[in-house]
């Protein structure tokens, strides 16, 4: 496998080719669900960004199929060390939408406890899913040092980390491939490559052929494939973890894909994005692709989408209703979680803010909105 | 003069001095076509094109390091970073290479560029949208640190950090990017760096602040005046070098201080304040030197209100510093 | 109990805790074969095999970032930055991740992981060999800072970071690598974190200081005493978090206070002493509180010794104090 | 030119190839003097810093070849963003060894005010020699940034950076390498592989097949070279440097060479260097080299060696006297040169340091050693 053309399973008329894996029907609808999920999803926070109750989210249009293409690839015991853009695989794996909404709303049954941005999520149960932070690619070399953690322990586990296009200029890109080559670490680094990082499209952010040409750098196996083929993902992330549990080292696979919608709910990518670059992508959509597939193996009928995109939206509403209808965490929440154990000087300054609360009220929510 | 949101103020001050001189250029994540993410460079691409304003790949490594060389080789370049909090990637180059090159090099080789960017909380980013770390510049001679908390002095500050030799971080208080508005005169102007501004003067307590707690300082302080408290309000605005000389004048005029910070109290900005006090004027103390600062925990999101230092903990300070 | 160097206290520390627990691994730049620069890590890799002790690539962010991912997963890691002066690299994983992820995950993922790096200056390698950056790290919330002075603190504060389910920065100070040798106990104990060392007790003034600046503080406290001043010597150890209640006591103690570090001055640690007692204490002093340290330059190589504390600036400050 | 074998002009007998530049007799000769004279810097420093007069110093038995090679393809007007295992560089374009053993020493006239370790250079005269700082690859963007402004006023000038092996892991190789690609900007990225980054061998630096295919990963063409051999990385850095002038981009140039001694005077390779591998390194001197191609050519007789190695030696033994027998830099140079202008507050730092000294006396000298 080289970093040429990118690789495909399903045809654009839903038909495949020899490396079809030949799931089952339950394990296709799943997959067709699940995309579907995140769609409802999204389509929920947005509205729930417009209306003011949650400050920000991270749309996924055009993006599912490799989300959920990839999770199919991984057991319940490896590891994920996602990027924002990526939390089909936290649903896949069994994430409930009510725990995300929970960190939607920031509210005390977060697991972060409200103290992280909406859309960086935090599970380890169904799957180790790692603490999502900001900074761009910090988590990449993490990742390769969990993997580290498999290979001493002699585990067959793999850790598995995402990132976007923009991601391989961060320094962690840079760090964690490398590393990663000398140790023949078992992870799987699997490029999110959408074509912007925010509005910077790829030509701006490298002048590589590809982003899977980076392997070259260190070492490391480069794989491109197509995106919107949620097969193709599958097939390119199987390989990978398989060789990695083999204990045969690491892989970059790039999947090729576009992002349809802005950045972030305050984005307007009309602002940078052309549109005949849209409507060509559009054409292309994951979830068209997999219906069509679906329908050549009889596994899909006219209607089908309306009523398992309906009953996912009623879902994540349900979910939507739980998290608004659960309280902000306590002001105890701010300080604790720091250490293992609070130390006395933030025993004090908790004391204080309490006490200030019962003297002089609550502090006033502040009224900025997030830019991007 | 025009009436400008402090954004507005960064934006005007930055299309002034590239107009005035071709060697600015500013660079930065998104700060082209899109005009930044809080648009302070909006449409500067537009006036001056793709070779004067322009994006960046992802590496704030890059966009530093790059800054530094064209800095030693004749231009004069404006760096954003997006927020402060991503900074620290090139925390590497702005410590270690840009403040200390002069030095190094015996003055052979110098960095003279602005690295701008927006900190501070107030806009629910959570603890990577939020942070304000002047404190882990500020221990870093060779580094200026200005921080302005009014459209006047974003614009006139910024224009003389772009013009001063010395590499220059122009942290701009994004709580307050758009919720103050004020006076701007058009075309070129500066205000000094390193001098203090007092924003009301007052005989009782004195309140240290910069950047997004100057309001917060001025609405503690009109409370405080409505119990007959006379609070002296100073705004540092040039961190670093700071008017040393200035604060104690400030510090000793009412013998009652209070310093107010949103960054973490430990090692934060504000214990230099303490500490200044305590080693130059400590005997014309009347009461404890307090600081109103966050806590010392990473920046939470819901409950970011109640981190953040507001008029109710700055006045309670002060009537705390007041009653001692 | 061995008459230790600290260096070898540290790779005695080390060894101890890699036979007692088999998830501690030990890896950085030349910490392998070569045993590390200051030999520190000397024939562990010989002990313990290649998989357990290991040199990695020409990367900070890698190590730390490494370090970050193997601590949530099981194992202690122990990663090793050369000089403190190359940890900036690996800022954004010590500040960002490390100390943030227990918090960012309400204790999902936690990072136990100790960095040891050696610090400070007295070895003339300049800019770049020499400095103390420890203010920077303890502006950090979530991290723990611990700087030992003697060969048994070395083991024993070593030991309990290691142990520690917190990410610990432990800085060595490395002129005292080979100067100072002490008792060293056999075997595994630990000191605990957080709690201050009082060197040597006295009435009149009190000096606050670590690393190596402890035998400096001696030496200087030797010659009040010949003017009959009693110094109280206070070990800080553990900068972060630190044993505020000791501090304010030895402050109290005396009323009169001076500080001591070799990192500059404007926001260094030692202004974070002086604001707590401004703060907590103000009222007791009887006179301003000192701050001895290095200048609010970078650090020179020929003159290092004129830039870093030494007894005759730590005594002219007692003597100021004492005679205020 | 793409990564592969390394390129070579010079054949182990002395014949050259069909890339022979045909350089003058003096140019010849000027080379193969500046080599000796890089050995007779590197030798008496090892003397020095046996002897305790200076710190410490870095070797370059074994990588002359590839210095004095690299520094005939620029100009006057080009700028060098150096490592420090590069010097060589710098006496070719004419700086006096007197100028840096002021560095070695520390003294009043080094160009640093002996604020920096020896061997971290500073000129700006009579070529720009970019200050040296330690920590590895911070150069590389830099050198980018300074090419960018040439390329922004349009002069047809370069910047040519150095670094070894290991800096290949930094940070700055990352950016620089990604921001120049993208850029197209006049650099010339040059890496001196010799073998090891202190005492981590290759393979334990990175995977990759070579450094030069690392410019895969940024659309920076790559090129391998034999680096002791002097004319062919002359030709590479020819072309790279032409291609850059004629704005076409950046060039990555790989020059495999071998670092013969310890990494500085206080390194011991022989704990993790094995002696094969020396020996075979030995076997391809790049003086040797170089003194059998002027053999071929005529220019070059039994003894030659010798009396000009002694010129050489002469000339850096007096160099040495100046610099030893010059001041320490004065108390005040602490303080100047932190900022353009001397603030107030360490107008009166300076003031208080001059006054203690005054009072107390200065400041021992203190007792420790570089330990590597
Ligand atoms: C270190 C750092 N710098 C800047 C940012 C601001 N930022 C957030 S997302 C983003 C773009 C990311 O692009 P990409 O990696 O392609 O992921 P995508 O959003 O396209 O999924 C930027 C610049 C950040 N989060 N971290
Ligand atoms: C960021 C950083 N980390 C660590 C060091 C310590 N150090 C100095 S030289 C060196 C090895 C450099 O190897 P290489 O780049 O191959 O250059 P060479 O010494 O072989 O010429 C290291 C690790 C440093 N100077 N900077
Ligand atoms: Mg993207
Ligand atoms: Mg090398």
């Amino acid at each position: 496998m080289e970093a040429t053309e990118a690789m495909t399973v399903i045809g654009a008329d839903g038909g495949s080719n020899g490396y079809d894996p030949g799931l089952s029907k339950e394990e296709l609808l799943y997959c067709y669900r699940t995309m579907l999920l995140v769609r409802a999803f999204d389509d929920t926070c947005m509205k729930l960004q417009r209306s003011g109750r949650i400050g920000f989210s991270i749309p996924n249009l055009g993006v599912e199929g490799m989300q959920v293409g990839a999770a199919t690839a991984l057991r319940k015991d490896d590891w994920i060390f996602p990027c924002y853009r990526n939390f089909g695989m936290a649903l896949y794996h069994g994430v409930k939408p009510v725990e995300m909404m929970h960190n939607m709303y920031g509210n005390a049954q977060d697991s972060a406890r409200g103290r992280q941005m909406p859309v960086h999520f935090s599970f380890v149960d169904p799957i180790h899913w790692v603490s999502i932070s900001s900074p761009i690619g910090t988590h990449i070399p993490q990742a390769v040092g969990a993997a580290r953690a498999f290979q001493v322990r002699g585990e067959d586990r793999v850790a598995l980390t995402t990132f976007g296009d923009g991601g391989t200029s961060s320094l962690g890109f840079h760090s964690g491939l490398n590393f990663a080559g000398v140790w023949k670490a078992p992870v799987v680094f699997l490029c999110q490559n959408n074509g912007y990082a925010i509005s910077c499209s790829s030509e701006k952010q490298t002048a590589s052929e590809s982003y899977a040409i980076k392997g070259k750098a260190y070492g490391v196996p480069g794989v491109k494939v197509d995106g919107n083929d949620l097969l193709a993902v599958r097939r390119a992330v199987c390989e990978a973890v398989d060789k990695a549990r083999a204990g045969d080292g690491p892989t970059l696979i790039e999947a090729e894909t576009f992002r349809m919608g802005g950045h972030s709910t305050s984005d307007d990518p009309t602002r940078y994005v052309p549109k005949e670059l849209v409507e060509k992508w559009a054409a292309k959509d994951p979830v068209d692709r997999f219906e069509r597939y679906l329908g050549k193996r009889g596994i899909w009928k006219q209607g089908d989408r309306e009523r398992i995109y309906g009953e996912c939206m009623q879902e994540v509403a349900d979910a939507a209703k739980v998290a608004q209808s659960t309280d902000a965490p306590g002001l105890e929440t701010i300080f604790s979680d720091v250490y293992a154990e609070l130390p006395e000087h933030l025993r004090r300054q908790g004391r204080a803010a309490f006490d200030l609360a019962a003297r002089r009220g609550d502090a006033a929510a502040g009224g900025g909105a997030f830019p991007l | 003069m025009a009436n400008l949101t402090l954004v507005q103020a960064v934006n005007d001050g930055l299309a002034t001095v590239m107009r005035d001189d071709p060697s600015v250029i500013v660079f930065g994540e998104d700060v082209g076509p899109k005009g930044g993410v809080f648009l302070a460079t909006e449409n500067l691409t537009k006036e001056f094109g793709e070779q004067r304003c322009f994006d960046t790949p992802l590496s704030e490594d890059g966009i530093i390091g790059t800054a530094i060389g064209m800095a030693m080789n004749g231009l004069r370049p404006v760096a954003e970073i997006q927020f402060q909090d991503f900074i620290f990637p090139a925390f590497d180059q702005i410590v270690s290479e840009a403040a200390k090159l002069r030095y190094r090099s015996g003055g052979q080789y110098t960095a003279p560029m602005v690295i701008r960017t927006p900190y501070g909380g107030g806009i629910r980013g959570g603890l990577y949208h939020s942070q304000s770390g002047e404190a882990y510049f500020c221990h870093t001679p060779g580094l200026k640190v200005v921080i302005p908390s009014t459209p006047h002095d974003a614009k006139g500050l910024l224009i003389a950090a772009i013009q001063d030799p010395d590499p220059v971080l122009f942290m701009e208080p994004k709580a307050l990017y758009r919720s103050v508005k004020g006076e701007v005169p058009e075309g070129l102007y500066t205000v000094d760096l390193s001098t203090l501004r007092t924003v009301q003067a007052g005989d009782d307590v004195t309140v240290f602040c910069y950047g997004a707690m100057v309001p917060v300082a001025m609405k503690a302080a009109a409370k405080a005046a409505e119990q007959g408290i006379g609070v002296h309000v100073v705004d540092l605005r040039t961190l670093l070098p700071l008017d040393e000389e200035g604060v104690l004048e400030a510090a000793k005029r009412t013998g009652r201080v209070v310093v107010v910070h949103e960054a973490p109290r430990f090692c934060g900005y504000g214990s230099e304040i303490s500490a200044l006090i305590a080693e130059n004027v400590i005997e014309y103390m009347e009461a404890p030197v307090k600081r109103v600062t966050g806590f010392d925990t990473p920046f939470p999101n819901t409950l970011e209100h109640h981190y953040m230092p507001d008029e109710r903990r700055v006045l309670d300070a002060i009537e705390q510093v007041h009653s001692f």
